[in-house]
């Protein structure tokens, strides 16, 4: 291809992940944060309006002048939105980038498709837990059943929250300025900390090991013993914790606890299965794709599996409806928190982008009409 | 970073650029063919060329599309990410000519002077100076990848010959064609347009269509296949050994190595370093360059520059008294010229309807008009008391003059009981174009303008009053 | 340009052949210097209570502080480095030890061989650094280094060479002992 | 802001022919060694380490109280030595900075307390925030500014950076005024 690669934004929750068609891996996965005027970190997803804009100039600034080395105006763009994309973060992303970068031509792609694209399967559940939400979209010879499409707000934001929590419960002995305390909420470390407490320590316990932890929490049982060693993680030079081993088992038990109607992780899948054509149900089953930077804590995939077969013998909504004995998953092609773009990058490798990519022009001309991507090509205004 | 802010970067007098934002001068532009302010959020800006920020070298755009933005011999630290600085040994080596013999031969391996990492901690071998630099690790999904992108392009061709072909041929029965040619998606559900453009739209096509292909079974690639073998914890390593938090990455750590994202120090390897970029700004109004920087990463020199602060007077705050609210102070405020012209200046105050609520102070200017001598760079400026006649300033106005700076006594009535206090007026100054020549006069005779801009000065807060708290 | 001359007290004993530059050096109670030792202009060691026993062939530069202030003797072995502006109160440091810049070890650290403190740490935990253990960032991070820290041989002896062409140079000499306790 | 006048006993200070102005309470070994090209100021306690090797520094240069300059030690793979240090014009160094480096640009600004280590090379027009240290070998290119510690590339300085660094030293000169002696 002579043609000057297109670039592919993918804006997550926490990271923003940015590159270029036909490339393995994206350039740079960084967080996805400005910096304010008081010179701390705001996070995208928590700014609107002219805000959100200036915001989104900023850092598509630095992606393209920092991590990518080319000119805006040189390139197409793909840009990745999953389902629940709001509103007015695309309607500021596509102003921003056809209006103040005026990129050629903006082809915008469904996270959970390209998700499919490197499996080269076209039947499955894409089950994407990241940040903040998990959720669960089944896709059948292509076409996504958006009214079964299920989600519930666990993610790494939710772990993280919980190891805060559990830190306070276990009273975890902090060392601060060499003298030993119990870690309180005033000590409460920001999201860095905790993310890495949660992606150096924590790991999602083996099945049994979580019933245990279960019957434990409903008051049944003892706290189960031989719990992994505790570790010492230097927080700064003043503060040293120390994380119980108990931590480091449970904090990731929150994606599978099962309360009431909530929903866990295992149970999103069940619920697609529940509402998708009875005749798919098998085929679906043996198709789930994990993508999504929780899903890589150690242990996650084979918990989840063993949590789907216990669930669909032993709870009667599912097992008096669902006969399914086995649940296969699709071997990850790359790192889960990036087969979306990896998707992107090979589907926009193709001529599609060139036939399916909104221009610039039309964009002017259609004066600002950018619908939803299920109708993705927005009607000439002089044609309705 | 306050310092250098302070410097650089002054918040305390703003100019207001065309698009509204405001801004220090030293980070405004002046493009001298609209005569119009100009700012970073309101340009062009441009790849104008590509450098290393460690060995500075510039690379070719094509050399650097090649090495994916990255500096072919500068490495970082994947621990730290300082950069790697290598270090040279004379090794000794089995000797070419003599069998038995050794010989010694200049080796390098990479050391980081900050935590001390280096390339023998994963166990990387030193490299022979001129072997050729480090190997690059492969990714080890590059053959898939490759073979998926061949597989999708045959499809997408596919799929656009069919399209042609059904715009000349419709075939019936697919409805989406039938959309498009007639635009009737309004009046269908909405789910079902959604579900047939969605089919279209992944370039996913049934399995007809991929055995009826014959470019498709050239390539032979196989669907990923699913199973039930999931690779379950490893429990003794988690439950029964001590985890040492210093041997793990960080997440910081994982995502600098994207496509390996090791998950233990000891599966760390020496990062590339990321190319920089030099910027050109363009005009977005006029598409004149502003800013075109010079090849050589270590020049200070710019092809072009149109830095306001080289042709917009400078307007400083010299000393503040103790503002008291609703209370005359004064306040001295330096004025300097660097054009290469003298300007005629004059403070305006501003109309009603530019008034915003960040201004908390009134400002009263003088009427009379004063001059700027232009910029000398042969003379060290020294206070000049003839200069002071020469241009009869009045003493009560002008507290000195030396060369093209004045400064000038204001008085200034803060309107707010307590916070900082923000005055704005608007400076008229004329400007001698030297670049665009007026065309009516021939082309020979410097064009001459009249240009205001709109200036907000933050005097700092005001006294609060014991009063007027209790 | 000050021809301020150092301050010296009779305690002090200066082995032959180490190097004490007197401009603007403070060196006070109980203190021995061990031979090839060199001392910069501005240093200051002040041994409060307990003696500090320098040995051989240490490297200690401008503005660097050392300072006892227990009663417990306080020992710095052989081959040990002390960059510009380090403060060290540290009573055991063994041998082929790097301060870096600027930093400050605590009177509860002890290091062993080879260990490496890095620029700006401020370092004052109760612990024994293991051998080889480098201490870098504002987070005083850890981590275990192959190979020990280079000699400064080579620096020592040109040092030794050209210093004494410049700087006046304290004498080698016994210090007298307080009898008094 | 204009920068205020700072005042210093002039008893402290010795003004050289081309205007150097040089405290006498500052270290500054080797003198003969030791090059300042006019109107630089050097306050007190600050070391210089003429003795290592030559120091240049240019015109119009501050050297805030109780920085040092020190040329950087070299191993070769034959012998050893002190390399050269050069310092540009319009230079400012703040208060308590170790300098170690193999030369500094013109037009540079270092804040208060930064380490520059051995071998960095700061480029002409670029700044260090306060407290940064640079390790050995730091490259810092023109227009950046560099914080943190290890240094890092935190942002750019404006395109006139020249003229601005070149106003603020020239001015920091006019301003730095022996005290009046009341009679």
């Amino acid at each position: 291809m002579t043609d000057k690669h297109s670039v592919i934004l993918e804006f997550g929750h926490r990271y923003t992940k940015c590159g270029f068609v036909q490339e393995l891996a994206p350039r740079a996965i960084i967080r996805s944060v400005v910096a304010s005027s008081h010179g701390k970190e705001v996070e995208l997803a928590s700014l609107s309006g002219s805000q959100l804009d200036q915001a989104f100039k900023t850092i598509i600034q630095t992606i393209y002048f920092r991590y990518l080395g080319v000119n805006y105006k040189e390139r197409k763009v793909i840009l990745i939105e999953t389902l629940f994309t709001q509103n007015n973060v695309r309607q500021s992303l596509i102003n921003v980038l056809y209006q103040h970068f005026e990129v050629p031509s903006l082809l915008i792609v469904p996270h959970h498709l390209m998700t499919l694209v490197p499996y080269m399967v076209s039947t499955g559940i894409v089950l994407d837990i990241g940040w903040k939400e998990a959720m669960a979209v089944p896709v059948i010879e292509g076409i996504t059943l958006v009214n079964s499409v299920k989600y519930t707000p666990l993610g790494g934001k939710a772990i993280n929250e919980r190891i805060h929590d559990e830190l306070i419960d276990r009273k975890a002995i902090l060392r601060k300025n060499g003298v030993e305390k119990v870690y309180e909420e005033s000590d409460r470390f920001d999201d860095f900390v905790l993310e890495n407490i949660k992606v150096k320590t924590c790991f999602i316990a083996p099945f049994e090991r979580g019933q245990l932890m279960l019957e434990h929490k409903a008051g049944l049982k003892e706290a189960p013993d031989n719990t992994p060693k505790d570790v010492y993680f230097h927080v700064d030079q003043n503060n040293t914790l120390l994380i119980p081993g108990g931590l480091r088992e449970s904090a990731g038990e929150i994606l599978f606890e099962l309360y009431g109607e909530e929903e866990t992780v295992a149970t999103l899948i069940l619920e697609v299965l529940l509402s998708c054509p009875i005749d798919y149900r098998k085929t679906l089953a043996s198709n789930l794709i994990i993508t999504g930077g929780t899903s890589m804590l150690p242990g996650f995939k084979h918990r989840l599996k063993m949590e789907l077969l216990f669930l669909v013998k032993k709870i009667e909504k599912y097992s008096n409806n669902i006969y399914i004995d086995k649940f296969m998953f699709h071997p990850p092609l790359c790192k889960e928190n990036y087969i979306a773009w990896l998707g992107a990058s090979i589907f926009g490798s193709t001529d599609v982008v060139a036939m399916r990519a909104i221009s610039r022009d039309t964009y002017l001309k259609t004066k600002g009409c950018f619908v939803d991507w299920s109708e993705w090509r927005p009607q000439p205004l002089n044609k309705i | 970073m306050d310092v250098i802010n302070e410097i650089f970067a002054t918040n305390k007098v703003l100019y207001q650029c065309a698009c509204g934002h405001c801004k220090p001068l030293t980070h405004i532009y002046f493009c001298r063919y609209c005569l119009k302010m100009r700012c970073k959020d309101c340009v062009y800006h441009e790849v104008d060329s590509q450098y290393c920020q460690h060995c500075l070298e510039y690379i070719p755009t094509i050399d650097a599309k090649l090495k994916k933005n990255k500096c072919a011999s500068c490495f970082q630290c994947p621990n730290c990410m300082h950069t790697l600085t290598p270090r040279t040994f004379l090794a000794s080596v089995p000797s070419e000519t003599d069998p038995n013999g050794m010989t010694t031969r200049k080796a390098q391996f990479l050391l980081c002077s900050y935590c001390k990492w280096s390339s023998k901690d994963v166990g990387i071998p030193d490299q022979f100076i001129g072997s050729g630099g480090w190997p690059e690790i492969e990714a080890p999904n590059r053959k898939r990848v490759e073979g998926l992108v061949d597989h999708y392009r045959v499809i997408a061709q596919r799929e656009r010959m069919e399209k042609e072909k059904k715009r000349i041929n419709p075939r019936p029965g697919h409805a989406i064609h039938l959309l498009d040619k007639y635009g009737i998606s309004a009046s269908l559900s909405a789910k079902l347009t959604e579900s047939l453009r969605t089919k279209a739209y992944s370039g996913r096509i049934s399995s007809n269509y991929l055995s009826a292909s014959k470019s498709l079974t050239d390539i032979k690639l196989e669907p990923s296949l699913a199973t039930d073998d999931v690779e379950p914890l490893d429990v003794d390593t988690f439950y029964n050994k001590d985890l040492i938090e210093s041997e793990i990455s960080s997440i910081e750590q994982r995502l600098m190595q994207v496509e390996m994202q090791p998950n233990t120090v000891s599966q760390f390897y020496p990062i590339s370093k990321m190319l920089y970029v030099k910027r050109s700004l363009r005009c977005k109004e006029c598409d004149h360059n502003i800013i075109k920087p010079e090849y050589n990463s270590s020049s200070i020199k710019f092809k072009i520059q149109l830095s306001a602060f080289y042709d917009i007077p400078e307007v400083k705050i010299a000393s503040t008294p103790k503002l008291i609210p609703h209370k005359e102070s004064m306040v001295e405020l330096t004025f300097k010229n660097p054009y290469q012209y003298g300007m005629h200046v004059c403070l305006q105050p501003l109309k009603d309807e530019e008034m915003d609520e960040s201004i908390t102070g009134k400002i009263i200017l003088p009427k009379a008009e004063f001059i700027l001598e232009c910029k000398d760079d042969t003379l060290e400026p020294e206070l000049d008391s003839t200069q002071k006649t020469r241009y009869n300033d009045d003493p009560q106005l002008i507290t000195f003059r030396r060369g093209n700076k004045i400064g000038l006594r204001l008085t200034v009535i803060p309107e707010i009981d307590s916070g900082r206090c923000r005055v704005c007026f608007r400076l008229r100054h004329d400007f001698v174009n030297s670049v665009v020549q007026n065309k009516s006069t021939g082309g020979s005779e410097p064009q001459v303008s009249w240009i205001s801009h709109k200036i907000y000065v933050d005097l700092g807060p005001v006294i609060e009053s014991k009063e007027s708290i209790a | 340009m000050s021809a301020s001359v150092g301050n010296f007290d009779q305690t002090v004993t200066i082995m032959p052949n180490a190097i004490v530059c007197r401009e603007q050096t403070t060196i006070k109670g109980d203190v021995v210097i061990g031979s090839r030792t060199i001392i910069q202009p501005t240093v200051t060691i002040i041994a409060e209570k307990g003696p500090i026993i320098i040995g051989e062939s240490n490297l200690i530069e401008e503005y660097v502080t050392i300072i006892n202030k227990t009663d417990q003797p306080m020992v710095i072995g052989n081959n040990n480095v002390f960059e510009v502006g380090s403060h060290s109160e540290s009573l055991e440091i063994q041998d082929n030890n790097v301060l870096e810049y600027k930093c400050r070890i605590g009177p509860k650290v002890k290091l062993t061989n080879g260990c490496v403190i890095g620029t700006m740490c401020d370092f004052n935990d109760d612990l024994t650094l293991p051998e080889n253990t480098v201490v870098y960032g504002p987070d005083c991070k850890m981590r275990k280094q192959l190979e020990r820290p280079a000699l400064q041989t080579f620096q020592l002896d040109f040092l030794s060479k050209i210093m004494p062409n410049y700087q006046r140079i304290e004498k080698p000499r016994k210090g007298v002992k307080n009898d008094e306790k | 802001m204009e920068l205020q006048d700072i005042y210093y006993n002039s008893s402290d200070y010795i003004e050289t022919a081309s205007g150097n102005k040089v405290c006498r309470k500052s270290v500054l070994c080797g003198s003969q060694n030791i090059m300042l090209h006019g109107k630089t100021i050097i306050q007190s306690d600050c070391i210089i380490r003429g003795d290592l090797a030559n120091v240049k520094i240019g015109r119009h240069c501050v050297v805030s109280s109780r920085a040092v300059i020190r040329p950087p030690f070299k191993k070769f793979l034959k012998g050893v030595a002190f390399l050269p240090l050069t310092i540009g014009d319009n230079v400012f160094i703040g208060e308590g900075s170790i300098v170690n480096a193999a030369s500094i640009g013109s037009y540079v600004y270092i804040g208060k307390n930064c380490v520059i280590g051995r071998h960095c090379v700061l480029k002409d027009c670029c700044a260090l925030a306060d407290n940064t240290f640079l390790p050995q070998g730091t490259v810092v290119p023109a227009f950046s500014i560099f914080s943190g510690n290890p240094g890092r590339f935190i942002g750019e300085l404006p395109e006139c950076t020249q003229t601005v660094m070149m106003e603020h030293t020239k001015s920091y000169y006019q301003h730095f005024k022996p005290k009046m002696l009341k009679s």
